[in-house]
């Protein structure tokens, strides 16, 4: 028992669904980190997001897209960045290229972030989310409320979703999604 | 004319010709006593209460629009007193027995119907809370049961006992609680203080007042200047625009509470149930509709309407605590505005202006109050005193730190 | 029976033959029927009876504002009642059964009610059965809501599914006859998104019933010619089934679309979908409703509207009679004689008020046999087609208040006011009684609302058609009748009962309305309203545009409960949050309770214990004695970054913050800006300008609204930051003396004595060999105990770490319930006590409130009767008699004192049975309660039959100098 | 109802919390203000009958309080604004 380590599991168990031609995927590869924009020092986070990433600061409804890594606005002085990363140390290697210009929280725990993709998802999108998601360009993005919950939505694709919840409440969150895939299939 | 069976039975077998009006339509004198601005529930029974008890019937109530057009009209009927504090629970159940004589008192049938009423529980902390309003209900002389999910299950077998994602601990049962015919609770009232000479003024909107000196001495009105000794205002939903005009800021905000009833069907709720983990309340009336409602829309409105996330919300906690009620069809939805208070309770009292009165603030629990509203504030109008159940419903409440706040929440109107 | 009415053309599929159930017997119809149509092709006329006198009531529309033929439709938990046979499309199996009667429809006994008209006029209820006053809800009221009502629930749960959505689009068309399709196709040319609705279950509106011709070619081919090109345009969803049922703020529309109630079997679909419709402009195209005259008993069986009659026959192919009569006041009445003649149909009589010529009474008992007319004669009918003219549906023009006009040309309301913003009309309802005109203003309307939005297509012509005759005299009611005339025919209103509401000073045309119940029916008075009003003016010598009308509310038909519920229901009414511990929990025993969204466990039941108690008191014993391990993960956690966190901190919390040293945390206690307590929770300094804030669980959301508000609206320029963590980390508290132990197995290299980590110390840290974790020495037990943190990812991984390295000291699980027993013991305040009506003076911390700061609620605590010193006080409670398990809610009384709210003490908020003192002690404020201390008091709970005397001591029952937690 | 959120564009208006009078804004001095003026600010409301400004919380947005001027007779929404910018306006700070 001396040799104990703790194992990270993904709060779905890595939930991976098939209904009548669309997919909904538990996506627990990904790190979110959320930076604040400290008081007048938006000049300077721009400056270190485009050195370290190559990244612009989103506008508030789009994400940008740099490689892997995507950054999404989420307040006025607040985004989150969204990368694969397996450890639990996410938010020390971006504040390793902040250098102190933002300040970040680890997230990564604090949501859910499910994949859809398939032909019944715009459909299936009218059923939980009351944003005109239709006319989301890709990488378009809001926050709102789906079934109670509050979720955000990130057009990643002509038939294709990344949608963030809160991790408490993630297989109340699959159940909503799911079922509004049932319900139009 | 006194109503009764045999005047009935006369009416019918000649044509039913012989009724006469309910009440006068006078013009308004040049000078009163009293002069009641709104002729709703409570400035009726206001005026009711002074000409009949208090021997004031040199008195006037001023009316915008027609009688009985505003809350009295557009609520969910309920009546009863479980309430939780001392600055509430002992006015309340004076309301209640006053409800209990009403009928014979004003020869009109408001049908005041006491079959009870069930607030159900779904946790411990909140049947603890219950126990103690039960308990303080008991110490002012009401009724009050505790009752544990079985005898719920018994006695309403209809609800999610199963499924629930809140499920049912308990509830405080009133059996004293019920439901009135609302309009005729304004009739009746209105008819009974017509009978002892009080007039009613409907359209005739106040539209200033006469203040000097610090005193009031008439208003101004859609039908000219009316002097008063007293001017008492009763303008619940837009007491604040009334009480502008005489240069007063209240502790209130106005609000919009929607109410809702079903197409008509056989009778299966005996009276009154509210859901405690979530917004939903329902009785059924007489005429079979299931009349129901659930939370204010939140912000601040004088449209008498409300919108779509609210009747969702309503309903939402009507399927979860009642999935019988499925397949009933909504028929109507409607808004009253609210004076919602900064505490959650009413104010009876004078104003700093000599002569001007002030009864508002009656969030949506107006109508089980409207006949000791309406005693409470004849006895301040009459007597120069307050009534010793209403003392606490002072306007400077807020500057002692004596609020009256059944909920916990502070001074935001919204969430009491 | 072989549907011996059914006739000649129409819409219906004659291959496609359908069974249906009717009062227990089997009828057929065909594709493409309503029940409405199917029971009249059978020869049905008597399908119901009224509400108040039981008249037998047959089909009297063909539309959704039928107020006669209300049936109940099919059966078990699914049984709809009040449904409207004119909707209901007919489907394989259909079973449906009439109500409102006691005994066979026939026959129904309580038709009684006829006869005693006299004496049920309107509001005969007002003026009796008051005496004896016990007899209302022993006698009479049983009697009345015996009688009430019409159709019954079921009693079961809803089994169907319901489903809710989200639909976006620059135009809403609300009805797709010549008008809204007009209008779509123009719009949609154009290039505008959008979206036509349409309350039937194929579109075209009054083209399906009449004989007009479209672009030269037969109403209905038209109708799917626009269909086709409105469906090959991507831009436009046509939707039938659904009836927008509302109109609210700011161009956000209620609509209902009923997806599987035409179906056999809805194979768990949801049986009805509620629609949000966010639009940038709406074009009402509701069309209008006929209504009818008041006669001599026009209520019976067999009288129908003209435009129905039409309906029936051009649609439907069926004939609503073989003998018909026509009563009517306008052109649009007389086309039905001729396209019944057509149909080879036999017409007894014309009657046209205009010429003076009226029917004054009509014959028949379930159903009509024949009229009779002013001039005295006698006229065989089997149906008699009344139009009194046409209502222009302009109910969601009204649906913000705004008050339609009255106008004499089309004798009916137009829109008129203010109409909801964004929203115009377009056709009847808009007063646009004729068919070209009707094309050419929806077209008009579609082409210039894409103008309005920039569209830039061409809208293209409006298809061609004729204008047929309109011509409609104001006529209401027949004079001098001797038997009764039906206004509202549902609620049995009549013209006597309008004109007794006036002479009783119900002049209003709202106390007319409430005082009748003219137009309060399920059909809310659609084909009833207008003529009520027109003889409600006559009553007062006025004019109909002085005594105006009511409003119309939403719904505009009648929505079922649950679509409005949508998928709300059981389990699923709210999401569940779950801890990181969850399933963990559930393997080893735990029963859970709800805690605002949260499922907790509350106990962990080992095998051989009884009841909840055993488990609790082991939990909460072992917890003293060795170690105990909680998931505290709800309480909120909010991260508190910025160079001003600590100034930020010291004006939200009521007490100092501004020098907390970094690595240690501190209580802290929230007012409202009333200065009454709302929160408390601790908060740790991890760096100069790094915090971690926590709130109770049931308060995390409003504390950090709270604080958004602070930072934003009233120091906008301090530099902080907030987020939540609240599930980004898995939290365990560790209490009792081998706490420390414990977590010197778990905590990689840090020092854990307590020099080095005292009480309220925290730091940044790692567990098991390197997975990051956040530990704070606080404590919530009285105990020596620790809150431990690693990532939610890890949490279940944890839980089982910790268990297995507890072992050793045979560390326990424990739940709220546990937590709840050692936090009374201790004498910590929770939930029961900060109620959000409690003072910081109460609650025994008024020495926390700093007095040399600002902070929310600071000033105002301050006020008078907040610190009147004989106020309620926090304090301890011990049964007298030691055996007595004391009860929450209890209020406290001074032995000897009458029990009555003058007398009241205060109140018990908390309870627990101490396994550590081996009695239930309790929790509780009572008036100068810290001065009482070894008094006795009455614990006076009467709805718990209980009324004990209890001792008054501190509120730490245990350890109340702290040495345990700080050892 | 939908606010037209500065940022975001039109949002339903379920997505916010209200709190109420925008005057909530003009938060007195604890130290300085008296019991009086403290109270006037917690408890008094011009409450019109026309146009109103209140905040609004987009908690299942962006977070952000704004001020919204609507009218409480029609609902109309006549301006929308950023609280923090509205309470820099009128001299709040630090």
């Amino acid at each position: 028992m001396d040799e104990i380590t703790l194992e990270a599991a993904p709060v779905l168990g890595g939930a991976n669904l098939e209904i009548s031609g669309n997919r909904i995927v538990e996506r627990d590869d990904l790190a979110i980190v959320s930076i604040a924009t400290p008081l007048d020092g938006q000049d300077a986070l721009a400056e270190a997001l485009r050195n370290g990433w190559s990244l612009d600061v989103p506008d508030p409804t789009r994400s940008t897209l740099s490689g892997e890594v995507r950054a999404i606005r989420t307040s006025p002085d607040q985004m989150l960045l969204i990368f694969p990363h397996a450890t639990p140390d996410a938010e020390a290697t971006v504040q390793d290229r902040l250098a102190g210009t933002g300040y970040t929280t680890d997230q990564t725990d604090s949501w859910i972030v499910l994949e859809v993709a398939g032909p019944d998802t715009l459909s299936a999108m009218e059923r939980v989310c009351p944003l005109d998601v239709p006319s989301f360009e890709i990488g378009g993005t809001g926050r709102t409320v789906m079934e109670h919950m509050g979720a955000m939505a990130i057009r990643t694709g002509d038939d294709s979703f990344l949608l963030l919840s809160a991790s408490s409440s993630a297989v109340s969150f699959l159940h909503a999604v799911e079922t509004s895939y049932r319900n139009v299939t | 004319m006194r109503y009764s069976a045999l005047r009935i039975l006369k009416e019918g077998l000649t044509g039913n010709r012989g009724w006469q009006p309910a009440w006068r339509e006078p013009e308004p004198k040049p000078e009163y006593d009293i002069v009641i601005i709104g002729g709703g529930g409570h400035g009726l029974a206001t005026a009711y209460y002074l000409a009949k008890e208090f021997g004031e019937r040199n008195v006037a109530v001023l009316e915008k629009g027609w009688l009985g057009s505003g809350n009295i009209g557009r609520n969910t009927t309920i009546i009863r007193s479980n309430y939780l504090l001392e600055g509430n629970q002992p006015f309340y159940e004076f309301s209640l027995k006053l409800w209990e004589g009403l009928e014979q008192d004003f020869n009109y049938n408001a049908m005041v119907s006491q079959r009870g009423i069930l607030n159900l529980c779904h946790s411990d902390p909140q049947r603890d809370a219950f126990v103690r309003r039960g308990n303080a209900m008991r110490l002012s002389g009401a009724d009050a049961v505790i009752l544990g999910p079985d005898e719920i299950r018994k006695m309403c077998p209809y609800l999610d006992h199963e499924s629930a994602r809140f499920p049912i601990t308990g509830a405080l049962w009133q059996p004293r609680g019920g439901t009135v015919r609302h309009d005729a609770v304004a009739w009746g009232y209105a008819r009974g203080a017509d009978r002892r000479g009080v007039d009613i003024v409907q359209n005739c909107e106040v539209t200033g007042f006469d203040i000097k000196d610090g005193r009031c001495l008439g208003v101004e009105t859609t039908k000219g200047p009316i002097k008063a000794k007293k001017v008492a205002m009763c303008a619940a939903g837009s007491s604040s625009r009334v009480a502008a005009l005489a240069g007063l800021r209240l502790p209130i905000e106005s609000h919009v509470l929607q109410a809702f009833v079903s197409e008509g069907l056989k009778p299966v709720l005996p009276g009154v149930i509210t859901f405690g983990a979530g917004h939903f309340y329902v009785s059924q009336s007489d005429k079979g509709g299931l009349v129901f409602g659930g939370d204010i829309d939140g912000y601040n409105t004088y449209a008498q309407r409300g919108n779509l996330p609210v009747v969702e919300d309503v309903c939402e906690g009507g399927m979860a605590i009642m999935p019988m009620i499925g397949r009933a069809r909504l028929l109507r939805m409607w808004g009253g505005v609210m004076d919602m208070s900064m505490d959650g309770s009413p104010f009876i009292d004078r104003t700093h202006v000599e002569g001007l009165y002030l009864n508002a603030g009656w969030c949506y629990g107006g109508f089980k109050a409207t006949p000791a509203s309406g005693y409470c504030y004849a006895h301040l109008l009459a007597s120069g005193q307050p009534h010793e159940t209403a003392r606490f419903f002072r306007l400077d409440r807020f500057r002692q730190g004596a609020m009256i706040d059944e909920k916990g929440v502070g001074a935001q109107p919204n969430l009491h | 029976m072989t549907q011996a009415m059914r006739i000649e053309g129409g819409m219906v599929d004659r291959e496609r033959t359908l069974a249906f159930s009717w009062n227990g017997r089997w009828m057929t119809g065909y594709q493409g029927d309503t029940l409405a149509s199917a029971l009249l092709a059978n020869g049905e006329r008597l399908v119901g009876r009224s509400f108040k006198y039981h008249r037998p009531r047959g089909i009297f529309s063909s539309g959704s504002e039928e107020p006669s033929a209300l049936v109940q439709l099919r059966d078990g938990a699914a049984q709809e009642p009040n449904t409207r046979a004119t909707t209901v499309e007919l489907f394989d199996g259909l079973y449906a059964t009439s109500q409102n009667h006691r005994g066979p429809l026939a026959f129904d006994l309580m038709a009684v009610n006829d006869l005693l008209s006299p004496f049920l006029a309107a509001g005969f209820y007002y003026k009796t059965f008051m005496w004896p006053k016990a007899f209302w809800e022993r006698v009479y009221e049983p009697l009345i809501r015996a009688s009430a009502g019409l159709g019954r629930l079921s009693m079961q749960p809803d089994p169907d599914a319901y489903d809710h959505g989200f639909l976006h689009c620059d135009l809403l068309v609300i009805g797709a006859g010549p008008a809204g399709l007009s209008a779509a196709l123009a719009a949609s040319r154009s290039g505008l998104r959008v979206i036509l609705v349409d309350e039937d279950f194929v579109p075209g509106g009054r083209l399906s019933a009449e004989t007009h011709e479209v672009g030269g070619q037969a109403g209905a081919d038209w109708v799917a010619e626009a269909t086709a090109e409105l469906a090959a345009n991507g831009n436009v969803r046509l939707m039938t089934r659904t009836t927008a049922f509302g109109a609210f703020d700011h161009g956000i529309y209620g609509a209902i679309e009923r997806r599987t109630d035409h179906l056999v079997d809805a194979e768990d679909r949801p049986r009805q979908v509620l629609w949000r419709i966010y639009t940038r402009r709406a074009l009402l195209a509701a069309g209008a409703t006929e209504r009818s005259m008041a006669f001599g008993n026009n209520d019976r069986p067999g009288i129908m509207l003209a435009g129905a009659v039409r309906a029936y026959v051009n649609r439907f192919g069926v004939a609503p009679g073989r003998r018909v009569a026509v009563f009517t006041n306008n052109d649009d009445g007389l086309r039905t004689a001729d396209d019944l003649s057509d149909k080879g149909i036999e017409i007894t009589a014309v009657v046209d008020a205009r010429q003076g010529d009226v029917v004054e009474d009509t014959i028949g008992r379930r159903g009509i046999r024949a009229i009779r007319l002013g001039d005295g004669r006698r006229i065989d009918a089997d149906c008699l087609a009344v139009s009194g003219g046409w209502s222009p549906n302009v109910h969601l023009t009204c649906h913000h208040r705004g008050r339609p006009v009255w106008n004499a040309e089309v004798v009916g309301f137009v829109p008129g006011g203010e109409l909801p913003p964004g929203m115009s009309v377009a056709g009847a309802a808009n007063g646009t009684m004729t068919l070209a005109a009707t094309i050419r203003e929806g077209h008009g309307a579609g082409a210039e609302i894409a103008g309005d939005l920039g569209a830039g297509g061409s809208p293209g012509t409006p298809v061609e058609a004729v204008d047929e005759s309109f011509a409609a005299a104001p006529f209401w009611h027949v004079t001098g009748l001797r038997n009764r005339a039906w206004v509202d025919l549902q609620n049995d209103v009549t013209t006597k009962d309008v004109r007794q509401s006036h002479q009783e000073g119900f002049r209003s045309v709202e106390h007319l309305k409430r005082y009748t119940t003219l137009g309060m029916a399920t059909d809310q008075g659609r084909t009833a309203n207008v003529l009520g009003l027109a003889l409600m003016a006559e009553a007062a010598g006025k004019s109909i545009e002085e005594t105006g009308t009511t409003i119309f509310r939403p719904p505009y038909t009648p929505v079922a409960i649950g679509a409005f519920g949508g998928r709300a229901r059981g389990e699923h009414f709210r999401p569940h949050r779950l801890t990181p511990s969850h399933k963990w929990a559930e393997e080893n025993g735990a029963d859970f309770v709800e805690a605002g969204m949260w499922l907790r466990a509350q106990w962990f039941k080992k095998p051989g214990e009884k009841g909840w108690r055993d488990s609790v008191d082991r939990e909460a014993s072992q917890v003293r004695k060795s170690v105990g391990i909680c998931d505290v993960t709800t309480l909120g956690k909010i991260d508190i970054q910025g160079r001003d966190a600590a100034e930020f901190l010291n004006r939200v919390y009521a007490n100092a913050f501004l020098k907390l040293p970094v690595g240690k945390v501190r209580y802290g206690l929230m007012l409202r800006e009333d200065g009454i307590c709302y929160d408390d929770g601790t908060t740790a300094r991890l760096s100069e300008s790094h915090f971690v804030m926590t709130t109770t669980t049931a308060n995390a959301v409003l504390v950090f609204r709270n604080l958004e508000f602070a930072r934003q609206c009233l120091w906008p320029d301090l530099d902080v930051h907030l987020i939540s963590t609240t599930d980004g980390w898995a939290q365990f508290a560790i209490a009792g003396p081998n706490s420390r132990a414990l977590l010197a197995k778990v905590v990689d290299d840090l020092d854990l004595s307590n020099d080095a980590f005292p009480f309220m110390a925290c730091a940044k840290c790692s567990v098991f060999g390197g997975t990051p974790a956040r530990l704070f020495r606080i404590s919530f037990s009285g105990e020596l105990a620790y809150e431990i943190a690693v990532p939610a990812r890890f949490g279940d991984s944890m839980i089982r770490a910790l268990m297995k390295t507890g072992e050793e000291f045979d560390a326990v699980p424990y739940g709220t319930e546990a937590l709840g027993v050692l936090r009374i013991e201790k004498g910590h305040v929770a939930g029961n006590e900060i109620t959000g009506q409690t003072t910081a003076r109460m609650l025994g911390l008024g020495s926390m409130l700093s007095s040399s700061k600002d902070a929310i609620g600071l000033r105002l605590s301050k006020r008078d009767a907040m610190n009147a010193d004989d106020g309620m006080r926090l304090a301890g409670f011990r049964p007298v008699d030691r055996s007595v398990i004391l009860t929450a809610g209890a209020h406290f009384l001074n032995p000897g004192d009458p029990a009555d709210m003058a007398h009241d003490q205060g109140w018990m908020t908390s309870v627990a049975y101490s396994p550590e003192l081996g009695i239930s002690v309790g929790l509780g404020f009572l008036k100068r309660g810290t001065e009482r201390m070894g008094e006795t008091v009455r614990a006076y709970s009467p709805v718990r039959d209980q009324d004990v005397l209890v001792e008054v001591c501190s509120p730490h029952h245990v350890d109340p100098d702290g040495v345990r937690q700080r050892g | 109802m939908i606010i037209d959120h500065p940022l975001l564009g039109p949002r339903d208006a379920a997505e916010f919390v209200v709190l109420g009078d925008a005057s909530l804004i003009d938060r007195p001095d604890g130290m300085t203000a008296t019991v009086e003026e403290m109270h006037d600010y917690a408890y008094l409301r011009d409450n019109p009958a026309g146009d109103h400004r209140e905040l609004w919380y987009h908690e299942q947005g962006d977070r952000s309080w704004l001020v919204v001027t609507r009218s409480t007779l029609t609902h109309e929404v006549i301006k929308v604004e950023l609280a923090r910018n509205v309470a820099r306006a009128q001299g709040r700070s630090r």
